[in-house]
């Protein structure tokens, strides 16, 4: 990892601000690219009521903080932000996102495509949908852990 | 906390257990402290699903249960040895 | 191009609300994610006072806007946003961004990805750094066309 | 706008000429109206060079030189039959 790396991880109940957030990350004069993903809620099928974010305390924290690491250990990043919330949410809130900042473009791509990969698979996170007919947790998909032997 | 190696008579360590998501759903909680001489990840499950069937309901496909030894994501054939955290739960789906 | 895909491009001298940016593009139920990409003046040499971007007024606009209805026919994307500044800019400024809004994750980093290699190499702008030592015209990379080919 | 295939007499017809950046500042201007028979973007790069040194020197290169016709890029051998505006830059550097 990059000593200079700035890392920031965030697990919490309440909504952030994508634009607050990016500005954290666009500091100092190495910084000629920063990439943003948020993740929010879809009502795919339109009986969504609302979905319920499970996590692991603690657990959490320790891998979102190990996957930040392993990103500014690959690339070049200035800095990594990773939020994500959990308790209940509504049909178009956000859930989450994650940020890079670096020189350079391709880095900040790559490392923020890498970071939702892993946080996919090996952050401690489950989502129960409750809709009008009952609730169901959502099933993990074999593509999520397929995506991780790309890196 | 680690078990000595050649140790014939064990005395049972008790470990906490966590269960998340629909695990927890079906054993009806999501902490217990469990006294157990299991030597690894496989045989605490084993002994939890002789418990009660709603453990034994839980446990049936452990193709879709992974397992966290003090918060390091781990193998069902791991060993508990010095381990004081063990938690249960179905692939993830954060992100 | 999909129908319902919302286009945005904006060719302007001011600065730019990230936040506000995405979140415009963050409507209906049908966006679960969210993809930006924010570029800013850099300070590689450490004496850059200020950078120039020069653009073709008219061509701009054409070629953004073809750049975005391309990425709209490519991937199922529910909005694309893409602001460029033009005029001077300072060390740290903001130059430009893109955001692409659709239901799955890989096609909004695709799609932003893709809008960054054309924006690079078909969009009518050209930077020019004035240092305390003179003014130069950033050249253009071969890695720059090169980039192309992948999509 | 089309001058009609196989016009042997052609009359001259006036575009207008865009320079930008680099060349924008070699030539000294940034728009010019230019009454020109070329029949190829070539053809033009050849009349505006042997008109003055400046023209002689930002077209010294001309595999740093993008052109667009109308404002959709082209290239050298392209017919300017119909074309209105036609713009020399580098290559492009925006993002």
């Amino acid at each position: 990892m990059a000593a200079q790396t700035d890392l920031h991880i965030v697990v919490t109940r309440d909504d952030f601000d994508l634009g607050a957030e990016a500005a954290r990350l666009e500091s100092g004069p190495e910084t000629g690219a920063v990439v943003t993903f948020t993740g929010r809620v879809r009502d795919v099928s339109g009986g969504l009521k609302h979905m319920e974010i499970e996590h692991y305390p603690g657990m959490t924290e320790r891998a979102l903080t190990d996957i930040a690491h392993q990103a500014a250990t690959r690339w070049p990043l200035t800095a990594v932000t990773i939020i994500h919330r959990h308790g209940p949410l509504a049909p178009g809130d956000r859930i989450m996102m994650v940020a890079t900042a670096s020189r350079h473009r391709d880095a900040a791509f790559q490392a923020a495509e890498f970071l939702m990969d892993y946080l996919k698979s090996r952050a401690p996170f489950w989502k129960k949908e409750i809709t009008e007919d009952g609730a169901d947790w959502v099933a993990a998909r074999n593509t999520d852990e397929d995506a991780l032997t790309r890196w | 906390m680690t078990t000595a190696p050649g140790t014939t008579a064990k005395a049972g360590t008790t470990v906490t257990v966590l269960y998340f998501a629909w695990l927890r759903e079906r054993i009806g909680l999501g902490r217990e402290d469990v006294t157990t001489e299991a030597a690894t990840v496989a045989d605490l499950v084993e002994e939890l699903k002789a418990r009660e069937d709603r453990y034994a309901s839980a446990f049936g496909d452990m193709t879709t249960v992974k397992v966290a030894l003090d918060q390091d994501l781990s193998s069902l054939d791991a060993s508990l040895s010095g381990v004081r955290e063990v938690a249960f739960f179905p692939p993830m789906t954060g992100g």
